[in-house]
């Protein structure tokens, strides 16, 4: 049974003290919050590369695939000439290959970051602040009820305007 | 929660919209099989054909020597029903006749020859205007009427027996038509046994055979 | 004959305009939403198989000539009419105008039934009734006794009918009978009757050197055009060995065009010229070349070298027709130049001529208005001839029916003259009636009807016969009820033999000839000696000349002939003045400016059209157009020229077109011209190629076909290679590769082993664009430019069809004509002033290529290479992105901008009961797809089902397209170019042969054949 | 404990084109500022209304076409393709500006895109959703339009893969549907702000749906940042092909004026030059009414103008190669063609095009005029109707003067045709204008990225940025409020 706190920093220095600072505490499982991103965050965090770059890649190999192959079996399918082009000809079935190939990847890279940003989300509330939205950058940490207190000094100590008790 | 099942929901139907299209579109849900209007003169195919073996050529007199496959003429009709006419005790186990439908037809065909009225058959196997279906080819290629209008011999009332759909017509152009299953559905199972191993018969299946 | 009830022809006329709109809105079977009724034969004739055509051979009644047709009659209908092979005159072929005139039986406009004029208005009446009536006013003029009183005009035909009139007419005791014929040259007629001993020898192209046409139009309507056309064209077909042809005329009708040499000179010169070239071969003659020469404006040298010539070429053909009050005078000198220079017998056959005499001009109707304004006529018959609008005003020949009792007329349609009648009786159409005519001395040509009457019509004949028998006169002369036994009886062999005739619808024997009391006073007038100048005041020669497609007005009605572009101006749908561009220049005056010509007589004004084939001194306005009635296609378009003329006749007694001289001047408007020529020149695009008999003989290919700078030079490839080219990829070429489907050599389809193609000959072709009508009449092609068929200028338009754009040819003015074949009209030389020019005629169509830039940029497959190498067009399948045209090079598809198909639309091409005419076996295409020429596909699989029917294989030659078979001129030639039992494929191999754009590579199969040309000088 | 006086990275977030916003002090007032601009207003109403009349009457046209058939457009055999492909072919290009700011210049890290991106982007999927009915207008039988879409059916027949018509299906729906896409997810973050600023209940619930409950969570911002590296990689060569795919339409037919290798790099600039003229159209009046001239300031304007310029120059340089090529082919089809063109029947349109897509953007080479609202929307005018005639001059003049001279013709288009292209700027701007008042037309959470973060240090804004160099104030620094 964890607790949680949710901690609001005004100032971007005061946030990265204050990751600082947890991490110093060995403290592990804690969500920043910044309105946009920055890269003195990912600074502080070191976070490891976003694993997205699969699913392009697969999204985009099956797009191709199945855009050379609806155009080419379709083709033997029910041999037409036309044009006195081959009938299955496969050079201009590179602009289907490539165009499915963009369409198919393109949404299934966003659908890895649906997937590995965990949303859509079915609720905001927990270990969040509307606030995170606006001007303020927030911490969200999730520790033990013993650790509790270590936690919020932690937080204050880097200049939180304000420190809240989730749950 | 809520929010997830109702997106779930929306996406499901989404879902099942498009596959009943596709499945639509592919089964050609648009063709008009089955369609059996009531006819002018309720003529009794199983009678004439079954119980008294006339041969479909008897009144579809051009089937084997034109596109159309021709109507018969009230005249035709008449050629026998000048004299087979009004009810009569069941004999030889043949039925009372239909006096119902004799009497439409003679509806038709009253006083002499040249006061008769045609029959305004409803239409059931159409196609459309820009496909040409030259009967006589098929008819002459071995095609058993069957094939493609069913057990009309069985039916009090015709229907559309085939869709009649392009994919319908290509498949037997492609895959060849075979002598022992016409045979089958024309009811000659001797034969059919006979035609067993008879090639099947493939016809040309580019566009502009059957469209010009 | 077959009785099919009226149900049959309903039934299918039904099913034709569902497939109108079915093609175009339901492609998934939904027409089955409609409830549609098969009605069958109440009693199943003998000899008519449902569904399968049934061919009749019968006569056209367009022109004079009266060719044999053949004409196809499905379920109850005749659909389309094709030359009867076995016919002297016209061996199969078939004249734009003959084509034609189904749209004539089938003509909306046509009366319906008997009508009667009451309160001042035709309306329907009973037979009974009608008849009564005229009954009625016979005998009063009987009782007036004035029987002679009663006078019959009809359209004159070869054939025994009007030595029928005439024993009529005797019988009654009545007046003389006029057979009118407004078109035939009755005075080179009479000239040739008294120089040859025949009305009209048969010419003989092929056997001269060089042929000189004064005026003569041999190929638009002066005497047989069919017959004429086909010597001629195989004449022209010995190329190098070809007689050289020189055309002399102020104006280069058609004819003209097709000549080697114009000679422009003044209208009215022509029979100076004529003496002058008598004299010169050595005739008796009282000009001279100087007299010539100042009278036409030609230069004596040039005269003296034609006169040079002709001594050196013999035999020759001089033939002398033309519109002047001099007619007679120079067909004369034409024949005696003829004599000459030995002709007679060996180019000029008069034993063999045919037998068309008998007819009067327009000199006897004048004295027949006399006559009628005089109030000597109590009753008038009018049948088929349109006085009214063919007779100058000066006739007075309306004004003279006013002061008639009785006026009957039995036309079919409510032309000017029948809608100033009292009773109409209207005919049979030809083509339901029974008739005969003797084409050639000797031979009997029989006209049967080919189907049951379409209306409640009644043939002439048949109603002249119930009234002789009703009238006790006459009763006793009348023994045979139906006009058909009368011929029968007259017939050798009797009725058995004239049956068996039927078939081929020849038979020995002769017509009945003309009674000589009713030809007496129908004979021609002594020919005018004395030369007459052309005079007037205005600084113009006015030259009037019949129309090819509507002759002198007879076609007007006819859309398919409004909508054939003249194939000189290749104009539709209008009427125009022709000026040479020199002139107008002068005049200030551009292509569509109104031009106001004024003669004595009167005025016409219409659009400028700027001619190279005119002569500088001269404008020339066509015929045919101008109607007041006669139908919705003919009504209200163009001028009539006949309103500037004056009457004045020549030696034969018919009408002198070019009489006058005229002022011509610049008129209020313009309006532009209704024509389908982008531009005149080929900018040296070698579509037309020429070489000259020199360098025929000197085995050049003439300049070989048009190649770009540094283009890689093609080897010649007749669309005899693969269904289609190789292909980038080398699938198509391989013979191993198995990626080919049907369209490898030895697929089971077997269809890759054919390869449809056609041969144009250019050096036959003559621009006379029956080929043209015959596609029309073949494919269901609609007209679109009736007034009513244009599109709509405004988003609301009131009922009187305001907001739309009711301009006739609207739609050609848009380019939007449907000709799936055009004749192209491409003018070489003439630019820098000086007067001759050449002409060459094109006959454009899809072009079949092997590798058709149209195809491959179909998203649909719509148009699509078939494995026996046509180029098809799949109407059904087409969603209309028109990019198939874009891509094609030779412009030969054409989209159905509107509903031309649907009954419901303004713009529908075939109202009832024209649909009846629609080729069962071709889709009428729907709004929004895109057409053109299939090579008459539904031919090649006819003949395909047929063979297979009858377990054989297509066989060389079996059949042929519309085109091809309609051509007088034998220039086009299709079938299988891949086996030698075809004649085309040995045309294909013909030096002379090239393709269009070759070096587009697009391997058509449609192989031209350099044109030969003889160009003057000495040789 | 670290500090910011030396800065923690020396990785900036964006290029450091001087394109910062000193009038912008924080977050809060970039939320305040640009939800603001979210205000229905009278002015709003009365266009929108205006728009959809436009796009009621196109509509009504078009019916009408249906019902009588294309016969009542102005089309003029041969030329059998007018008024409806030029259009496609404008609006296609108007669609290309979008992707390639948000798309190539985020991957060329130009800074200047981050302010106009948004409203770039709106203006490719609506301009996409216009171009992609004008193949369906202009077909003649349009409820048969889906055979162009492969799918199985009882027909057994399937698209001709080698048409490019075909390959325009494909690449213009890849081509919305990814626009879309990609505008949607950069919308996300914007949304929540929305969200978590929004009153209204009902609208909250809306927005938390579109938002997808994005909270601004680090890994969240991770995972976006990568796929939206990637989205970009995927729009750049699509953006590319699109345009390349459209002028194989002319390029792939034989027709003289068409048949050029040189198509497809001349049509992509010309599509990208159209887009950014309408980009100016669309931004300038923006700006000015939404009061947002220190958000979106001159120096961005300058930047694009700077590309407008370049791209009309490509373009100018592909219509005089087009011309050489001609000469030198010594292909007479070729020649006569062009020189109809330029001094033939022809000569008024082409005159139009070159002097508006070659001439007049060369004034931009002045500072002056490149850093003058009016005359840049003056000139974006100008651009619109060039680029719309150039469309035309392709079309038309080859058309009407191909190979067979007997078939030589002209054209004018009807009211029909003139209808339906007013509705579709009906359409367009119906759309457009719901989206400004629904959407932020700038991306809060981009703009956020260039403001210099609050700092403890009181660091002041004015002499820091978070890139670490220093900002020289000119008296001329745009974005003061007017």
């Amino acid at each position: 049974m964890t607790r949680g706190l949710v901690a609001a920093y005004r100032e971007l220095d005061a946030l990265i003290d204050a990751i600082e600072a947890l991490q110093h505490r060995k403290f592990t499982r804690f969500t920043v919050y910044t309105p946009t991103p920055r890269h003195e965050i990912d600074h502080a965090l070191k976070p490891p590369t976003s694993k997205i770059r699969l699913f392009t890649l697969i999204g985009g190999l099956c797009g191709v695939t199945f855009g050379y192959w609806i155009a080419i079996w379709t083709s033997d399918y029910w041999p037409m000439v036309v044009g006195g082009k081959a009938i299955a000809s496969w050079i201009p079935y590179t602009i289907i290959g490539f165009e499915v190939m963009v369409l198919v990847g393109a949404l299934s890279t966003v659908y890895g970051m649906f997937i590995l940003s965990r949303v859509p989300k079915i609720t905001q509330t927990i270990g969040f602040d509307p606030r995170f939205t606006g001007g303020d950058f927030g911490i969200y940490v999730e520790t033990t009820p013993e650790r509790l207190k270590e936690a919020e000094d932690a937080l204050r100590e880097a200049g939180a305007v304000e420190v809240t008790n989730e749950r | 929660m809520s929010q997830r099942r109702s997106w779930a929901l929306a996406s499901g139907f989404f879902a099942i919209a498009v596959a009943a299209l596709g499945l639509s579109a592919y089964s050609g849900a648009s063709s008009s099989q089955g369609y059996a209007p009531p006819q002018p003169v309720n003529f009794p195919h199983p009678r004439h054909v079954k119980q008294l073996g006339m041969n479909c050529l008897y009144c579809h007199y051009t089937a084997n020597r034109s596109p159309d496959p021709g109507l018969p003429a009230v005249g035709t009709c008449m050629g026998c029903h000048q004299v087979v006419r009004g009810p009569r005790q069941a004999i030889q186990g043949i039925a009372d006749r239909d006096t119902a439908a004799l009497n439409q037809l003679l509806s038709y065909a009253k006083g002499t020859s040249d006061q008769w009225k045609p029959i305004p058959w409803i239409r059931i196997h159409k196609l459309p205007e820009y496909v040409h279906f030259p009967h006589f080819r098929h008819v002459n290629a071995g095609v058993t009427c069957q094939t493609c209008h069913g057990p009309v011999p069985e039916m009090q009332r015709v229907y559309q027996y085939a869709s009649l759909n392009m994919g319908w017509c290509v498949n037997c152009h492609v895959k060849g038509y075979k002598l022992a299953d016409g045979l089958l559905a024309a009811g000659d199972t001797a034969g059919a046994r006979a035609a067993a191993n008879v090639e099947p018969k493939k016809a040309r299946y580019d566009c502009s055979v059957c469209h010009f | 004959m077959t009785q099919p009830p009226k149900t049959v022809v309903k039934r299918r006329e039904f099913l034709k305009v569902l497939g109108s709109t079915g093609a175009a809105a339901t492609a998934v079977g939904c027409s089955m939403e409609r409830v549609e009724q098969l009605i069958p034969y109440v009693v199943s004739p003998d000899h008519t198989v449902p569904g399968v055509s049934t061919n009749y051979a019968t006569i056209c009644r367009e022109c004079a000539a009266a060719c044999g047709v053949i004409a196809e009659v499905r379920d109850g209908r005749a659909i389309k009419l094709e030359g009867n092979p076995d016919h002297p005159v016209n061996r199969g072929a078939l004249c734009a105008r003959g084509q034609a005139a189904l749209q004539g039986l089938y003509n909306p406009d046509r009366y319906r039934g008997p009508m009667i004029r009451r309160d001042n208005r035709l309306q329907p009446a009973t037979w009974d009734e009608a008849l009564a009536r005229v009954r009625q006013g016979l005998d009063e003029a009987r009782a007036a006794n004035a029987a002679s009183g009663v006078r019959f005009v009809s359209q004159h035909e070869n054939g025994s009918f009007p030595g029928f009139v005439d024993q009529w007419m005797a019988a009654g005791g009545f007046g003389a009978h006029i057979a009118f014929d407004a078109e035939a040259d009755l005075a080179a007629r009479a000239a040739n009757q008294a120089e040859y001993g025949s009305a009209w020898p048969a010419l003989d192209f092929t056997a001269a050197h060089l042929i000189v046409s004064i005026g003569a139009d041999f190929l638009d309507g002066w005497g047989s055009s069919v017959a004429h056309q086909l010597s001629f064209a195989d004449a022209r077909a010995k190329l190098g060995a070809a007689p050289r042809f020189v055309y002399i005329g102020a104006r280069r009708s058609l004819t003209g065009l097709n000549a080697d040499e114009w000679i422009a000179c003044r209208p009215g010169s022509e029979l100076a010229i004529a003496e002058g070239l008598l004299g010169a071969v050595g005739g008796t003659s009282t000009g001279t070349m100087a007299v010539a020469a100042t009278a036409s404006g030609v230069t004596e040298a040039a005269l003296q070298r034609l006169a040079d010539e002709l001594r050196a070429a013999r035999p020759s053909l001089v033939l002398g027709g033309v519109n002047t009050p001099d007619a007679y005078l120079v067909s004369q000198a034409a024949a005696r130049i003829n004599r000459a220079a030995g002709n007679v017998g060996v180019t000029v056959k008069p034993d063999q001529g045919s037998t068309i005499g008998g007819a009067d001009g327009a000199r006897a109707l004048a004295a027949l208005a006399t006559e009628m304004n005089a109030g000597t006529v109590r009753v008038l018959f009018v049948r088929g001839a349109n006085p009214v609008y063919t007779l100058p005003k000066a006739a007075q020949f309306a004004e003279g029916m006013a002061k008639v009792p009785l006026k009957v007329s039995f036309s079919s349609y409510p032309d000017e003259t029948s809608e100033l009648c009292d009773v109409v009786l209207p005919d049979h159409h030809a083509l339901e009636s029974w008739g005969d005519s003797e084409p050639v001395r000797g031979t009997l040509g029989l006209q049967q009807p080919v189907m049951d009457p379409l209306f409640n019509t009644r043939a002439t004949a048949d109603v002249l016969i119930a009234m002789a028998r009703a009238d006790t006169a006459m009763a006793a002369r009348y023994t045979n009820a139906m006009y058909r036994d009368a011929l029968t009886s007259r017939y050798g062999g009797g009725q058995g033999a004239f049956t068996a005739a039927l078939s081929t619808g020849l038979g020995q024997g002769s017509a009945l000839a003309r009674s000589t009391a009713a030809s007496s006073a129908a004979a021609p007038a002594a020919p005018t000696a004395a030369p007459q100048a052309i005079a007037g005041d205005g600084e113009f020669f006015l030259v009037v000349h019949p129309s090819p497609a509507l002759g002198a007005g007879a076609g007007a009605n006819k859309p398919w002939l409004q909508e054939l572009p003249d194939p000189v101006s290749k104009i539709a749908w209008q009427s125009w003045v022709e000026i040479h561009p020199s002139t107008a220049a002068r005049l200030g005056v551009h292509a569509g400016d109104h031009l106001t010509v004024t003669t004595a007589a009167g005025s016409v004004t219409a659009p400028a059209y700027l001619y190279l084939g005119i002569h500088p001194e001269a404008v020339a306005v066509s015929l045919g157009q101008g109607h007041t009635a006669y139908g919705r296609y003919a009504q209200g378009l163009g001028v009539n020229a006949v309103d500037t003329l004056g009457a004045t006749y020549d030696g034969g007694g018919r009408l002198a077109w070019t009489q006058a001289k005229a002022r011509v001047a610049k008129a209020a408007g313009h309006s532009r011209l209704v024509s389908t020529e982008g531009s005149a020149r080929q900018h040296g695009r070698g579509i037309a190629q020429a070489l000259t008999a020199a360098q025929l003989a000197a085995g050049e290919t003439g300049g070989a076909h048009h190649e770009f700078i540094g283009d890689a030079s093609h080897e010649f490839l007749p669309g005899l290679r693969a269904p289609v080219a190789n292909d980038a990829q080398g699938d198509l070429g391989s013979q191993s590769s198995t990626k080919k489907g049907m369209y490898a050599d030895d697929h089971w389809s077997g269809m890759a082993s054919r390869r449809w193609a056609m041969t144009i000959d250019l050096s036959r072709c003559t621009g006379c664009s029956a080929c043209v009508t015959a596609c029309y009449a073949e494919n269901n092609i609609p007209t679109v430019g009736a007034r009513w068929q244009g599109r709509s200028l405004r988003p609301f338009h009131t009922a009187d069809g305001a907001g739309w754009d009711s301009t006739p040819g609207a739609n050609i003015l848009k380019g939007r004509e449907m000709a799936w074949l055009r004749i192209e009209r491409y003018f070489e030389g003439g630019e820098s002033g000086e007067t001759d020019f050449e002409t060459r005629f094109v006959p454009m169509l899809c072009q079949h290529c092997g590798n058709a830039p149209c195809e491959s940029v179909c998203p649909v497959f719509a148009t699509y290479h078939a494995p026996d190498g046509l180029n098809v067009q799949v109407y059904n399948r087409c969603v209309g992105t028109r990019y198939c045209s874009n891509a094609c090079p030779y412009k030969v598809r054409y989209f159905n901008w509107h509903g031309y198909g649907e009954a419901e639309r303004r713009q529908f091409a075939f109202p009832d009961p024209l649909h009846l005419q629609l080729n069962p076996d071709v889709t009428v295409r729907g709004k929004g797809v895109m057409e053109k020429c299939t090579f008459c596909v539904q031919r090649i699989r006819d003949a395909e089902n047929r063979a297979t029917a009858e377990g054989r294989s297509v066989e060389g030659d079996e059949f042929t397209t519309a085109c091809a078979q309609a051509c007088p001129s034998r220039a086009i030639v299709f079938g299988d170019a891949a086996s030698e039992e075809w004649s085309v494929a040995r045309q294909v191999e013909d030096p002379r042969a090239y393709h269009v754009f070759e070096e587009l590579n697009t391997y058509t199969a449609v192989v031209y054949l350099k044109k030969v040309n003889h160009p003057g000088g000495p040789r | 404990m670290a500090t910011l006086v030396e800065p923690l990275d020396q990785r900036p977030n964006v290029a450091t084109a001087n394109i910062q916003l000193p009038a912008v002090e924080s977050y809060e007032q970039v939320d305040r500022e640009i939800a603001g601009t979210l205000v229905p207003t009278t002015g709003w109403f009365a266009l929108l209304g205006i728009s959809i009349a436009f796009f009621l009457w196109g509509a009504g046209a078009w019916v009408y076409q249906i019902y009588w058939g294309l016969g009542n457009a102005g089309y003029n055999p041969p030329v059998m393709w007018g008024v409806y492909i030029i259009s496609f072919v404008f609006w296609v290009g108007i669609g290309h500006a979008g992707t390639l700011i948000s798309a190539i210049l985020y991957l060329f890290r130009a800074g200047f895109r981050t302010t106009i991106y948004r409203c770039a982007e709106a203006m490719t999927v609506f301009a996409v959703m216009t171009a992609g009915l004008f193949p369906i207008i202009h077909i003649g039988r349009p409820w048969k339009f889906f055979w162009l879409v492969p799918y199985p059916n009882w027909r057994l027949i399937w698209p001709n893969f080698k048409s490019p018509l075909v390959w325009d299906v494909f690449a213009i729906s890849t081509y919305l549907t990814v626009s879309a896409t990609f505008l949607y997810v950069g919308l996300i973050p914007d949304i929540a702000v929305l969200r978590d600023r929004a009153t209204n209940p009902v609208k909250k619930r809306i927005l938390a749906v579109m938002s997808l409950g994005w909270r601004n969570s680090e890994p969240e911002w991770r995972h976006f940042a990568r796929m939206y590296l990637f989205l970009a990689a995927f729009s750049t060569p699509l953006v590319l092909s699109v345009h390349s795919v459209v002028s194989f339409d002319f390029a792939m037919a034989v027709t003289p004026g068409w048949h050029a290798t040189i198509f497809p790099p001349y049509f992509v600039a010309g599509a990208i030059f159209s887009g950014i003229g309408m980009v100016f159209t669309i931004i300038i009046p923006i700006r000015k009414f939404f009061r947002l001239q220190h958000i979106v300031t001159i120096n961005h304007l300058d930047a694009a103008a700077k590309l407008a310029l370049f791209t009309s120059m490509v373009v100018g340089c592909a219509y005089l190669i087009e011309f050489w090529v001609a000469w030198y082919s010594a292909n007479e089809f070729e020649q006569a063609y062009f020189w109809n063109r330029v001094f033939g029947q022809w000569w008024w349109a082409a005159w139009i095009m070159l002097s508006c897509n070659m001439i007049f953007p060369l004034s931009l080479f002045s500072q002056k005029l490149r850093r003058n609202p009016t005359w840049l929307f003056i000139l974006s005018i100008l651009i619109n109707i060039g680029m719309w005639y150039e469309r035309f001059v392709i079309i038309v003049p080859s058309l009407s003067h191909e190979f067979e001279p007997w078939q030589w013709s002209g054209y004018v288009p009807s009211w029909v045709d003139v209808s339906i292209l007013a509705g579709s700027f009906g359409w367009f701007f119906m759309w457009f204008l719901l989206f400004i008042k629904n959407l932020p037309v700038i991306a809060i959470a981009e703009v956020k990225e260039i403001i210099p973060p609050r700092l403890r240090s009181h660091a002041p804004v004015a002499d820091i940025d978070v890139t670490g160099h220093h900002v020289d104030y000119s008296p001329e620094t745009p974005g003061e409020r007017e």
